[in-house]
């Protein structure tokens, strides 16, 4: 295990760090130089290590360095068996555990053709969108604190903190849940948790309104973030991006809609579509999202059913020979889980396709041009999760 | 043309500054509210704090008064615990019958997943409810679990 | 003051203003009641610039606590109220970094400068009627002089560092301080205008009589507007709130002063408060009646508010702006610079322009409504 | 104090005082008042690289406010920062930032290190070839915090421990930077193991008088019966079954046959699977994407799978506008895993090829910047491979 530091590269000789063009964008200009943003930085969300080419203030090119938390996951998913692997999916985007284990969870219940029953599904929608609202909440907080409002980030985690005792009171942890299990999930809901959805759905009325006061509505916030970060829809394609970032470009595809999975084809919600593509359209989709889920859980609350929440489980799953795939709608985009099984009771492959992934690739597309400032503002609206882009 | 856009900078301006005042309110009604004060003083409301009925807080064998535990040494939990913090260590009593031993719980390495309650048949293990744990020797985490007469005071 | 030509300064060229503890001396120790005079104003003024960044930095913490719906330093002391110390105490027994590469004599030099130049500033505060250092005829201009000092601080910060992401916020903070003096200028400009004098013990006088003659409320819309564009301006100048971005936590990660600890890092960080509390007071002075007493003319409540002395009302005044400033910095999102030149160039100095004309207006009209 | 370079002149200055009457006393307060303002008073780094940041962000929060112990102000630069919190899991390639970041902070620097991935490397303990199992082997940990996440408050609860650690200094016990764990990375879980048969071996041969004597006097004895848990039964639940959706899969099949015949269909019932041979895989891909009837715009993912004898090569297409998918395998062999490029058709299959050749040591024939995504650029071999071995690095699962 070696330590010693990366050799970087040496400009008096024209050196250039990795991955960068010899030729610069702009004329040879004198004032060109490279700024790291290095792995431990306020605004990149954990440790993402950017270098940016600058000419004085204004953006040249940007190479982002990955790998900072790259924890092997998916090896370690291989040497074990089919129920440990949830609680790790729980890692993989701690923001939305419990959509993942949804997505693995699915894809096993694709190989063993096990249904749930009709209160587990509800428990199941209800959650995802607890744990959308949850995740939009943290990423509306620490946006506003990446642009300067501190107390934006403090507003966001109040809300946040009563979604939090849900779960809690439902499942024990607070952050890494491990909730679900194929054919529903480990323990039935506490009787705690319907009025405390009610609670949840009220305050988000008065708290969506007041986040829109305080930043949507601010005309610094709005300087900062109107055409700043224009993508096109072929350029989002082609990078394979998705969720709020891909709809901000005007391509409408949610999986919950296009390729509904679990009961969702039962509320009538609808998906927001961008139009220009820019910071500020990525920032209003996801306050329009944390509106549809709260109407989601408006519909689901009336109608949550009795009976059993869950079908027969077993000690050890065995998943038949074959590659199964599934894809759910996690607060960041899709994340697909890919599974190959062998039959025995360890998969022999595990590939989660992450969202934060593709949504990333497009930061060179986006920067070049644009100011300093404005890479902190499209880092905020792209939200994304490093462990989640380095698995 | 040149009337529409000055007007327009204009009232962008005002319209600006409203925004501002408006933004400010939202602050000010925090600022002089101090019901919405939402700080729970953790260190003073150590009594009054109680964790939730189904809280993860680290494992624990529950022993009845008579200072027996129901755990029969399967070594299930060990098997369904994905990080290795388990270690059930069985030894035979006096009958020749398998009998927990000691049963080692590397808290260092638990990341609370609760696998290992819901796989033990026979309800040995339950998630303890305290989370004051932290040390200052990485070796303190490694708890024995089982209270018997040699490891008690050994 | 016996007029004796062993003293050359005399009375008039040294501007004292005439109090009690000074007039008492003079007759004690007639030969050296300068040097003593100016003593204990020398550590008075010390004694109010040390506790002020210890009260301050508490506040801020207080207030912005409660803007954030908590609470703030509460187990160090009742309420926090020696947590401002304890940050002080442990900042000055830090280990001093000097980073490799760094020019050492200007690395060490540039937190002092900040610090210095509130000091200057503070000696021609008009605290109380009597209650003042000096008080220069160009007091003003004696103001503008000395908070450019600080911008020099802040700039030999960031280039002696050596390192990429200190020189960006100073160049920046360079560019920012230099462009938004302007503005603060002629708005201090337009009230030297109107009240035709430059002393600012003459300005405060200048808004004697009912609260309706500060200059906030004179002129029908126009002083109001004025106080404004100096908040906007000031809170530029002091590297505050929307327009931080020469420290801009959130992009360079600690702006100018990212290689400085311990205590260097103290005086930048004591330097800006007290920075705060003066450019706080001068608007006090300027447009809120420095340290005359409201008289709202209700008969019973303006004996009452004229027996409390005027330096209770300066702080009040002062710690009213300070407020308005913290109010501001948990408030706005952050400027881009392109976005604050903008502003400045393209929005204040217009702006600031059509102020003073239609202030030569108002004067020319005779009547100052 | 033992601060940096000051130390020798404080003890000398202590030693000279102590000798004095009530010296000592004198020097002992100042000592307790420098000590109380470095416990209420702790900056800590803006620095966190997985979950457990989140539980130290809720921690920073109004619900729980570690404002209230004097932690508010967290600095952005090492150098203003007095406490690095260890929220995440630590990496190999993170490793020499994080010393660096240490390095930087000025003398009396604290650490906590906050969950199973900071202490131990709790979730990777096993099987992960990145992560270095715990904190303290990079840097000095002074309070270790148990969880994962923990709680704020047992974050809370550990600064408070942190507090109580730091008051307690002085010249008798000056702070200095701690030593690091240096013993080898060994799997404790099957040490007890052994350890404990040996134990066992030696208690059956001390008991072997004492069991025989006992079935001697009590022949018939029949232990007690442990009760087990009586698990609720929930019935099996068939899947109500959903059509798929956008244009059919036979649909897809014969308009893919048209223009290329060699495609053959591996058995999966609800997604087309295609195995395309070697050579025709890039135009296949380019006449999907170009043809608009099939709409197959979105590159979902591009990733391997070593099947030990030979690779294979994945393509998951998705078409936003119907919703349906296609799977793309194409085989690649052993010895000279070498296939060309897609990024020129995809530009998002960039950063998928880069993985790919970083984990399975498959390279793209003129692919833009052909170089390792995750790992160091000396990483010995390619771990996603079935037969890496690097015992320096992973400990085997043992069950």
């Amino acid at each position: 295990m070696n330590l010693e530091p990366v050799n970087n590269f040496n400009p008096d000789e024209g050196g250039i760090p990795e991955g960068f063009s010899r030729t610069s964008s702009a004329t040879k200009s004198s004032e060109e130089y490279f700024l790291n943003m290095g792995p431990q930085h306020p605004s990149t969300h954990g440790v993402l290590r950017l270098v940016l080419r600058l000419d004085g203030e204004s953006v040249l090119g940007v190479v982002p360095h990955l790998g900072y938390v790259h924890r092997g996951l998916e090896k370690v998913a291989e040497n074990q068996t089919y129920l440990q692997n949830i609680h790790l999916t729980d890692r993989l985007d701690y923001l939305s555990s419990h959509i993942n284990n949804l997505g693995y969870c699915m894809a096993m219940e694709q190989a063993l053709d096990i249904g749930i029953p009709e209160r587990g599904e509800y428990i199941r929608v209800m959650i995802c969108e607890l744990q959308r609202i949850q995740s939009h909440l943290l990423w509306w907080g620490v946006s506003g604190m990446d642009l300067g409002a501190i107390t934006t980030f403090l507003y966001g985690f109040k809300e946040r903190e009563l979604i939090t005792d849900i779960f809690e009171e439902l499942c024990g942890a607070r952050l890494t849940m491990n909730f679900f299990r194929p054919g529903g999930s480990f323990a039935d809901v506490t009787d705690g948790f319907i009025p405390r959805i009610k609670q949840v759905i009220e305050i988000m009325h008065k708290a969506l309104d007041e986040y829109n006061t305080l930043l949507t509505g601010n005309i610094i916030f709005q300087e900062r973030t109107k055409n700043i970060g224009i993508l096109s829809k072929e350029t989002a394609l082609s990078y394979g991006c998705s969720g709020a970032v891909l709809r901000a470009s005007g391509v409408s595809y949610d999986v919950r809609k296009n390729d509904p999975y679990s009961i969702y084809d039962r509320f009538e919600f609808d998906v927001p579509i961008g139009s220009i593509g820019d910071c500020f359209d990525r920032y209003c989709l996801k306050i329009e999202e944390m509106a549809q889920s709260v109407r989601i859980l408006e519909q689901a609350v009336q109608t949550f059913p009795e009976g059993p929440y869950r079908s027969q489980q077993k000690a050890v799953y065995k998943l038949p020979k074959g590659s199964y795939y599934s894809q759910v709608e996690t607060a960041r985009g899709l994340l697909g889980t890919y599974i190959v099984a062998e039959g025995g009771p360890k998969p022999y492959r595990v590939k989660f396709r992450s969202p934060s992934f593709s949504n990333l690739n497009i930061l060179n597309e986006l920067a070049v041009g644009h100011k300093l400032a404005d890479i902190v503002t499209i880092l905020a609206t792209l939200d994304f999760v490093v462990p989640d882009l380095d698995r | 043309m040149k009337k529409q856009a000055c007007c327009a900078y204009l009232s962008k301006v005002v319209m600006g500054f409203i925004s501002l005042l408006r933004g400010m309110g939202v602050t000010i009604g925090y600022f002089f509210s101090p019901k919405k004060i939402v700080t729970q003083q953790y260190p003073e409301n150590r009594e009054s704090l109680q964790m939730m009925a189904r809280f993860r807080g680290h494992v624990s064998m529950p022993h009845n008064e008579k200072g027996e535990h129901f755990c029969t040494a399967c070594g299930i939990c060990e098997k369904t615990c994905p990080n290795g913090t388990i270690s059930v260590l069985a030894t035979k009593d006096l009958s020749g019958r398998k009998v927990l031993g000691k049963y080692i719980y590397r808290f260092s390495q638990c990341t609370l997943c609760n696998l290992c309650i819901e796989s033990c048949p026979f309800g040995a293990i339950v998630m303890g409810k305290d989370f004051e744990f932290a040390v200052y020797d990485r070796e303190e985490l490694i708890f024995t679990l089982n209270q018997t007469q040699e490891n008690a005071n050994g | 003051m016996t007029e004796n030509n062993m003293n050359p300064l005399s009375t008039e060229m040294l501007y004292p203003v005439q109090n009690g503890i000074g007039n008492m001396v003079r007759t004690l120790f007639p030969e050296s009641a300068f040097i003593i005079n100016s003593l204990i104003s020398i550590c008075s003024l010390f004694l109010l610039v040390s506790l002020l960044p210890v009260f301050l930095i508490w506040l801020e913490r207080k207030v912005a606590a409660r803007f954030q719906a908590r609470l703030g330093p509460m187990r160090v002391g009742y309420h926090g109220l020696l947590q401002s110390s304890a940050d002080g105490l442990k900042l000055i027994f830090k280990e001093i970094l000097k980073p490799e590469g760094a020019d050492t004599f200007v690395f060490f030099l540039a937190p002092i400068l900040p610090a210095s130049a509130t000091f200057l500033v503070m000696a021609i505060l008009p605290f109380d009627h009597h209650l003042q250092v000096a008080d220069p005829a160009g007091g003003v201009i004696y103001v503008i002089g000395i908070s450019g000092l600080s911008i020099l601080g802040i700039l030999l910060a960031g280039w002696a560092s050596n390192n990429k992401y200190s020189l960006l916020g100073a160049m920046r903070s360079g560019a920012q301080m230099i462009s938004f003096e302007i503005s603060l200028t002629l708005v201090m400009l337009l009230i030297v205008m109107l009240t035709g004098t430059a002393s600012l013990r003459e300005i405060v006088l200048s808004q004697q009589g009912t609260v309706a003659d500060w200059w906030i409320f004179k002129l029908p819309g126009l002083g109001l507007i004025a106080f404004l564009m100096y908040m906007v301006s000031s809170t530029a100048e002091l590297n505050r709130a929307p327009f931080d971005i020469s420290e801009a936590e959130s992009e360079l990660t600690g702006g100018f002063a990212t290689e400085y600890s311990g205590i260097s890092f103290a005086m930048f960080f004591f330097a800006e408060f007290v920075n705060m509390f003066v450019s706080a007071g001068i608007a006090a002075t300027f447009f809120l009646g420095g340290f005359l007493a409201p008289q709202i003319g209700v008969a019973f409540i303006d004996p009452l508010f004229a027996v409390i002395p005027g330096f209770v009302w300066f702080f009040l005044k002062t710690f009213f702006v300070i407020f308005l400033y913290m109010w501001f910095r948990w408030t706005f999102p952050r400027l881009r610079v392109d976005q604050l030149m903008y502003l400045e160039w393209k929005m204040l100095l217009p702006a600031n322009l059509l102020l003073l004309m239609s202030g030569g207006f108002f004067m020319a009209m005779g009547g100052i409504l | 104090m033992g601060v940096g370079g000051a130390s020798n002149l404080t003890e000398q200055v202590a030693a000279i005082i102590d000798r004095y009457p009530g010296g000592v006393k004198m020097v002992d307060s100042i000592e307790f008042l420098v000590a109380w303002a470095r416990a209420n008073s702790m900056w800590p780094l803006i620095y966190g690289t997985a979950c457990c940041a989140m539980e130290m962000m809720a921690a920073g929060s109004s619900r729980h406010d570690w404002a209230r112990f004097g932690v508010e102000v967290a600095r952005a630069t090492p150098r203003q920062a007095d406490l690095i919190v260890l929220a995440g899991t630590i990496v190999e390639k993170m490793g020499k930032n994080l010393i660096t970041l240490y390095e930087q902070m000025p003398a009396p620097k604290y650490v906590i290190a906050m969950g199973s991935c900071a202490i131990s490397g709790g979730p990777f303990y096993y099987d992960a070839y990145s992560v270095i199992k715990g904190g303290d082997r990079l840097i000095p940990v002074d309070v270790y915090v148990p969880g994962c996440p923990p709680r704020p408050e047992a974050l809370l609860y550990g600064i408070m421990e942190l507090q109580e650690k730091i008051k307690k200094e002085g010249r008798r016990n000056p702070w200095k930077i701690g030593d690091i764990l240096t013993t080898p990375f060994i799997d404790t879980h099957t040490k007890a193991k052994k350890d404990w048969v040996i134990l066992e071996q030696k208690k059956d041969q001390e008991q072997q008088a004492a069991r025989k004597q006992f079935k001697l006097d009590n022949p018939d004895f029949k232990p007690a019966k442990a009760v087990r848990l009586k698990k609720e039964k929930f019935e099996a639940i068939k899947p109500e079954t959903r059509e798929p959706q956008g244009i059919s899969n036979l649909v897809l099949l014969q308009k893919i046959q048209l223009q290329f015949p060699k495609i053959s269909v591996s058995p999966q019932e609800d997604i087309l699977d295609l195995t395309v041979p070697r050579n025709n895989y890039t135009d296949l891909i380019q006449f999907l994407k170009q043809n608009d009837e099939l709409g197959l715009d979105l590159l979902l993912q591009l990733s391997a799978i070593d099947w030990k004898d030979h690779f294979d090569i994945l393509v998951h297409l998705l078409s936003t506008r119907d919703g349906h998918k296609l799977f793309l395998r194409c085989r690649v062999d052993k010895e000279d895993p070498e296939i060309d490029t897609i990024s020129n058709i995809f530009r998002g299959a960039e950063w998928h090829e880069r993985e790919v050749y970083d984990l399975f040591g498959i390279r793209f024939r003129n692919h833009p910047d052909m170089r390792r995504i995750f790992l160091n650029k000396d990483f010995p071999g390619h771990p996603l491979r079935k037969d890496f071995e690097d015992p320096e690095r992973v400990i085997k699962r043992p069950y």
